[in-house]
């Protein structure tokens, strides 16, 4: 940061920001409040550049029982329950001290879904990193991972799936985003609305030092340059013992009915808490500085106000509790300190030594932030890329040769290096664990389950940002759907470049139209999210990277649909129809080293009713297995099945296109399932009633997997090129 | 590489401290203090944890030997985001034990 | 409470993660399931005493170095004098051979990394709480879950472990067999548990008690907390 | 606790390193020893990791502050089994800097 610049500019404050806070105040800000405003003015606190985007998605249902403007989402599971769910993105953090980064970030996205009071059952991850040869990210890669694990092996809370994706415009800016999920008693929500004059504010957890100052407008709203100098400030230390022993404290709080609110200390720290706390409930808040715990001495206010120390949580408790309250803290060994009051009149009020140092209307930093019509502009070049479609490219590879390519490519093989380092059983709800569809957790003392799962596709988002978002969605619904649950709603993250140049701000407004489209059509509403812009370092942007988080219901987990052929004898089928659409796919990239074309059309109408009739199959167990085609087409689907279940096949690939097209196509709204021969015909009736499409394939049977005349190998031959990809790239 | 080349020098003993930057947090020495009055001890306090390396350079010649070490403490040992080493060099074929 | 319901204590310590999970288990094989403290130093009349998986402490320093030092300790060092059935799971085993309460030492995995996986264990003895009515050798197939369980012991303590037969549990293939490949954190001789020479004390890395129920992976820890039960029954 | 009564004495700072005992498998140091060829460092060997821990105790004479420190060492921040500790003891407010 240049030493120059006024103080506003050196904050990440524009002019023009600085113009409208003397507006509000009527006088210049001081330093501590131009420190506040800058900390909740900041992109990644005010949204100023993608609210007017936001605004245009769908967020309303039956189902829905808290949508955007909480800390989290929340839908009515049944039973009078209510899961909780939120993604949300580390990526900048993590690029500088992956470990930490990404510990730090499970931390934050779990205190958000406690905050509603909810406990938290599953978390997910998705990860976007360059490609395994270079060094630096398999640094970046193996640090996330064990940050990851870290953090949340020693919270107690499952880490049950995610996803993971290697491309080149990752290597300088790497993507994670971690989503959690929590359940509560519908009716226990904590959405602050009782809060009222003279509740208190009790500040619970670890002590407040310099932590991340200035990481909300420094990390967050500016491009991080290679050398990690400028963020280094910034970067901290998770500590998830004091996570642990939070969740405990906060829920056992909630649980005994001692609180009126709840908020996670989160970006612009206790600011944004207190502020937030007030401007909800129409009051204003006496700050007393003095009260909050310090871990080192000499902290200014303006550090106090902004400081992103983790493992924090604001508590609002009326006095009459207040005794009780302190003793939970007391009981799990967390220092908790009334560090204000809500009050009327709406001001925001900071006191030192009993000196007022800063005084702000509470709605001016939540609610009155800038908001911004970014200028779009459709990035030129793009029709040449489009029509370079690879589907048309001819092909003289032998077909053994890129099976076996694409099932070791990065992107299609195993994770299981990653997801072997979380705990996937802690809590013992954990139905079906990482390596399939979605991942499916119980709830506890119901035979209901949630289905969830974490989708984006970068390729398809380069080509074509509005059916890159729309894939996202429906291959997370189908995912889902294939294993029985119905696609209740998403939450997501929109991890892009820099929203000041048109050309990004053009990809951020087609992906949300996208997805907006495609949650209307499947039903599926956006409960909240999280946006991350400034992924870019120079001129190389990341690519458009809108990820969506699935949650999907399942009534009865013991109807649930596995993706693995369960033994010999059972029929083969694809639904949905495979069409000529290699733009964009893995088999392109690995072995036609081409990413261009277009995207697979999505039909969501097609979409729709594959999920209805899969949901449909579930109930009335008809199915034998069911697993999405998607990332390398048919080919992968069958062999995954194969792996999961560990049983061959033999198939004929169906229509007349060519066998690169019938194998690699990744069209949309596919999925291979097999049946008993008894309830084919049930399955098949099924399928005609919802229009979908059936072909039958073959057999499941054998150590063999074979395509007719046209290749044949053995489940154990495509099984070591799927699971020792990746091992064998991090042994370098 | 040009380490690999240096022919049978000396053997030089290394001893490498790695902590974290003053003013970050540590949770290890944040939960050791916290443990400490349970067990009788009310007086202690600043406790922190770092990492400590003991190593064996062949190297022709002490400085080629704490340059190298140097190297290796920092792109190696320890993640200058977040932590600082120091090291402690000792005279050939020294035995720690005579190292305070 | 019947009387023929023995009664399993589950200790809370701060950063417990398994502790719901033992308790769940302990009733659904039929036995009470009595959620003990780590600052009380009550064991409130239970029949035995299962220390549960997880970061007590955070792991922070060692696995099992703080917890060690909390009261209810005392309590479980004098019931376990007595007798008594106590077993460790996981963090659990970490604590108690930080406390003394059974030899040799949990360090990180020989891969370095956090690893949770299905895995098979062989039964090495039956003289333990958790072993009592199995067959030397019979395998079991339940989930590891840590990035500290690599079992080690200077070598005249490894020979007397050995020697005594203190090794209740091993790492092995589908069929029993040892070899490296199954060894899943590197661990000497294969060690997944151990038990001390009364044989009322036991340690174990895996989690029998992620293995109680059908529908969310392996039955391999029926056995073993059948056992338990059965151990502990026979002492009320 | 007797600790805890002494009275207002002087701050003395120790550091404290505790290592595995020889002989014992250390991953950590195997682990880094692995990756120093394709680093280029081929004249690299014997890499041991241990732990290293800085406190301040609060007591009336040095020799107090070395005993207690010594029995937290033993006690706490080793496990006699696998580990051996070496105290560094500082005279009182000596900055940590000034020690090798
Ligand atoms: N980072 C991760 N963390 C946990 N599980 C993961 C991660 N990456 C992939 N997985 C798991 O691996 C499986 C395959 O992932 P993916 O290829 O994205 O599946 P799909 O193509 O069906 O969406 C899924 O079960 C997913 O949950
Ligand atoms: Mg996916």
């Amino acid at each position: 940061m240049k030493v120059d610049q006024p103080l506003h500019r050196a904050l990440g404050l524009t002019d023009g920001e600085l113009g409208r806070i003397r507006a509000t105040l009527g006088r210049d800000p001081n330093r501590t409040e131009l420190a506040m405003f800058a900390a909740m003015w900041s992109e990644h606190c005010s949204y100023k550049s993608s609210k007017v985007h936001l605004r245009t998605l769908p967020t309303e249902g039956p189902q829905v029982l808290v949508g955007p403007g909480q800390d989290a989402g929340a839908v009515d599971i049944g039973e009078s329950l209510a899961a909780v769910f939120k993604m949300e993105s580390h990526s900048h953090p993590s690029a500088v001290e992956p470990y930490q980064g990404a510990a730090t970030g499970v931390g934050g996205i779990v205190r958000d879904i406690v905050s509603m009071g909810a406990r938290p059952v599953a978390l997910l991850d998705a990860l976007r990193f360059g490609p395994l040869i270079e060094e630096r990210n398999r640094v970046l890669f193996t640090g996330v991972v064990a940050g990851i694990g870290g953090y949340g092996n020693c919270i107690g809370v499952p880490t049950v799936g995610g996803e993971i994706r290697f491309a080149e415009p990752h290597s300088a800016n790497p993507t994670v985003n971690v989503m959690c999920v929590g359940v509560a008693p519908a009716d226990r929500l904590m959405t602050g609305n009782e809060v009222r004059v003279g509740s208190m504010l009790l500040l619970i957890g670890a002590a407040t030092g310099r932590d991340g100052i200035g990481g909300v407008s420094v990390l967050a709203s500016r491009t991080i340059e290679d050398q990690a100098g400028d963020a280094r400030p910034s970067v901290q230390i998770g500590d998830p013992f004091a996570g642990k022993l939070l969740i405990e404290t906060c829920l056992e709080l909630v649980e005994g009915g001692l609180l009126l609110g709840l908020q996670d200390l989160g970006g612009a720290g206790l600011t944004c808490a207190a502020s937030e706390t007030a401007a909800r409930a129409g009051l204003g808040v006496e700050l007393d500085l003095d009260a909050v715990p310090l871990r080192e001495a000499g902290l200014e206010p303006f550090e106090i106000l902004t400081s992103e120390s983790q493992e924090r949580m604001l508590a609002v408790v009326d006095p009459s509790r207040l005794d009780e309250a302190q003793g939970v803290c007391e009981k799990w060994g967390l220092t908790s300190a009334v560090v204000g009051t809500l009050v009327d009149g709406g001001r925001l009020v900071v006191r030192v030594g009993g000196a007022v140092v800063a005084d702000v209307p509470a709605r001016s930093l939540v609610d009155e932030g800038p908001v911004y019509e970014r200028r779009i502009e459709r990035p030129a070049g793009r029709h040449e890329i489009l029509e370079d479609d690879p589907t048309f490219a001819p092909v003289d590879t032998d077909p053994r040769d890129a099976f076996l390519a694409v099932l070791s490519s990065p992107n299609v093989a195993s994770k299981r290096w990653a997801f072997e380092q979380y705990d996937q059983l802690v809590q013992g709800s954990t139905v079906a664990p990482p390596g399939i569809d979605a991942a499916v957790i119980r709830i506890e003392g119901t035979l209901r389950a949630l289905a969830l799962s974490c989708d984006g596709n970068g390729r398809f988002g380069h080509l074509d940002p509005y059916l890159g978002a729309a894939h996202a969605v429906a291959e997370a619904a189908r995912n889902v759907a294939v294993m029985g649950a119905t696609p209740l709603a998403i939450t997501n993250c929109m991890n892009f470049g820099n929203p000041e140049r048109p050309a990004v701000m053009w990809e951020f407004a087609e992906s949300i139209r996208g997805m907006g489209d495609a949650c209307r059509r499947l039903g599926t509403p956006v409960t909240g999210g999280n946006v991350s812009f400034y992924n870019e370092s120079g001129a190389s942007a990341i690519w458009p990277t809108p990820i969506v988080g699935m949650l999907g219901l399942i009534e009865d987990y013991r109807l649930l649909v596995r993706p693995g052929f369960p033994g010999p004898g059972f029929l083969v089928y694809l639904l949905g129809e495979t069409f000529p659409e290699l733009g964009g796919s893995e088999f392109a990239q690995v072995v036609l080293r081409s990413v261009s074309g277009h995207p697979p059309a999505l039909d969501l109408a097609r979409e729709a009713s594959l999920h209805q009739m899969l949901v449909e199959a579930a109930r009335g167990d008809l199915l034998a297995s069911a697993h999405d085609c998607s990332d390398g087409g048919l080919a992968v689907a069958l062999a995954e099945s194969a792996f999961a279940g560990d049983t061959g096949f033999a198939v004929s690939l169906p229509g007349d296109e060519p066998w690169y097209v019938a194998l690699f196509s990744e069209s949309a709204s596919r999925a291979v399932v097999s049946v008993a021969p008894e309830k084919a015909e049930s399955v098949e009736a099924l399928a005609s009633a919802h229009h979908v499409p059936l072909s039958r394939l073959g057999e499941t049977g054998g150590p063999g997997m074979v395509f007719d005349s046209l290749l044949e190998t053995t489940v154990e031959k495509a099984r070591s090129a799927y699971e020792g990809a990746i091992p064998k790239l991090l042994a370098g | 590489s040009a380490h690999g080349s240096a022919g049978p020098g000396m053997k030089y003993r290394f001893r490498v401290v790695v902590s974290l930057k003053p003013g970050l947090l540590d949770p290890q020495g944040k939960a050791i203090e916290g443990s400490l009055p349970a067990m009788g001890w009310t007086n202690a306090s600043n406790v922190r944890v770092g990492k400590y390396v003991e190593l064996v350079v062949d190297a022709e010649t002490e400085a080629a030997a704490v340059s190298q070490v140097d190297e290796m403490a920092r792109r190696l040992l320890s993640n200058p985001v977040i932590e600082s080493y120091r090291i402690v060099a000792s005279a050939p074929d020294l035995r720690f034990e005579d190292v305070p | 409470m019947s009387a023929g319901t023995p009664r399993v204590g589950v200790v809370t310590f701060p950063g417990s993660l398994d502790d719901r999970d033992a308790l769940r288990a302990a009733a659904l094989m039929g036995g009470d399931g009595v959620p003990l403290w780590h600052a009380d130093r009550d064991l409130r009349g239970v029949d035995a005493v299962i220390l549960p998986g997880g970061f007590s402490y955070g792991d922070y320093l060692r696995t099992g170095a703080l917890a060690r030092f909390a009261p209810i300790m005392d309590e479980i060092r004098a019931f376990a004098d007595r007798g008594g059935p106590v077993v460790g799971i996981c963090n659990g085993f970490q604590i108690l051979c930080e406390a003394g309460l059974l030899p040799g030492a949990l360090i990180r995995n020989r891969q370095l990394r956090f690893v949770c996986r299905f895995v098979d264990v062989r039964v090495e003895t039956s003289l333990s709480p958790l072993t009592e009515g199995l067959v030397p050798g019979e395998v079991l197939r339940i989930p590891v879950k840590h990035g500290e369980g690599q079992f080690t012991a200077p070598p005249h303590d490894l020979a007397r472990i050995e020697g005594e037969a203190l090794v209740t549990f091993r790492y092995c293939g589908p069929g029993g067999e040892l070899d490296d490949e199954y060894n899943v954190n590197g661990s000497a001789d294969s060690i997944a548990g151990i038990r001390n020479p009364q044989g009322n004390v036991t340690g174990l890395m895996p989690h029998p008690e992620h293995a109680v129920d059908p529908d969310v992976g392996s039955t391999g820890g029926q056995p073993l907390f059948a056992s338990l039960l059965a151990y502990a029954l026979a002492r009320v």
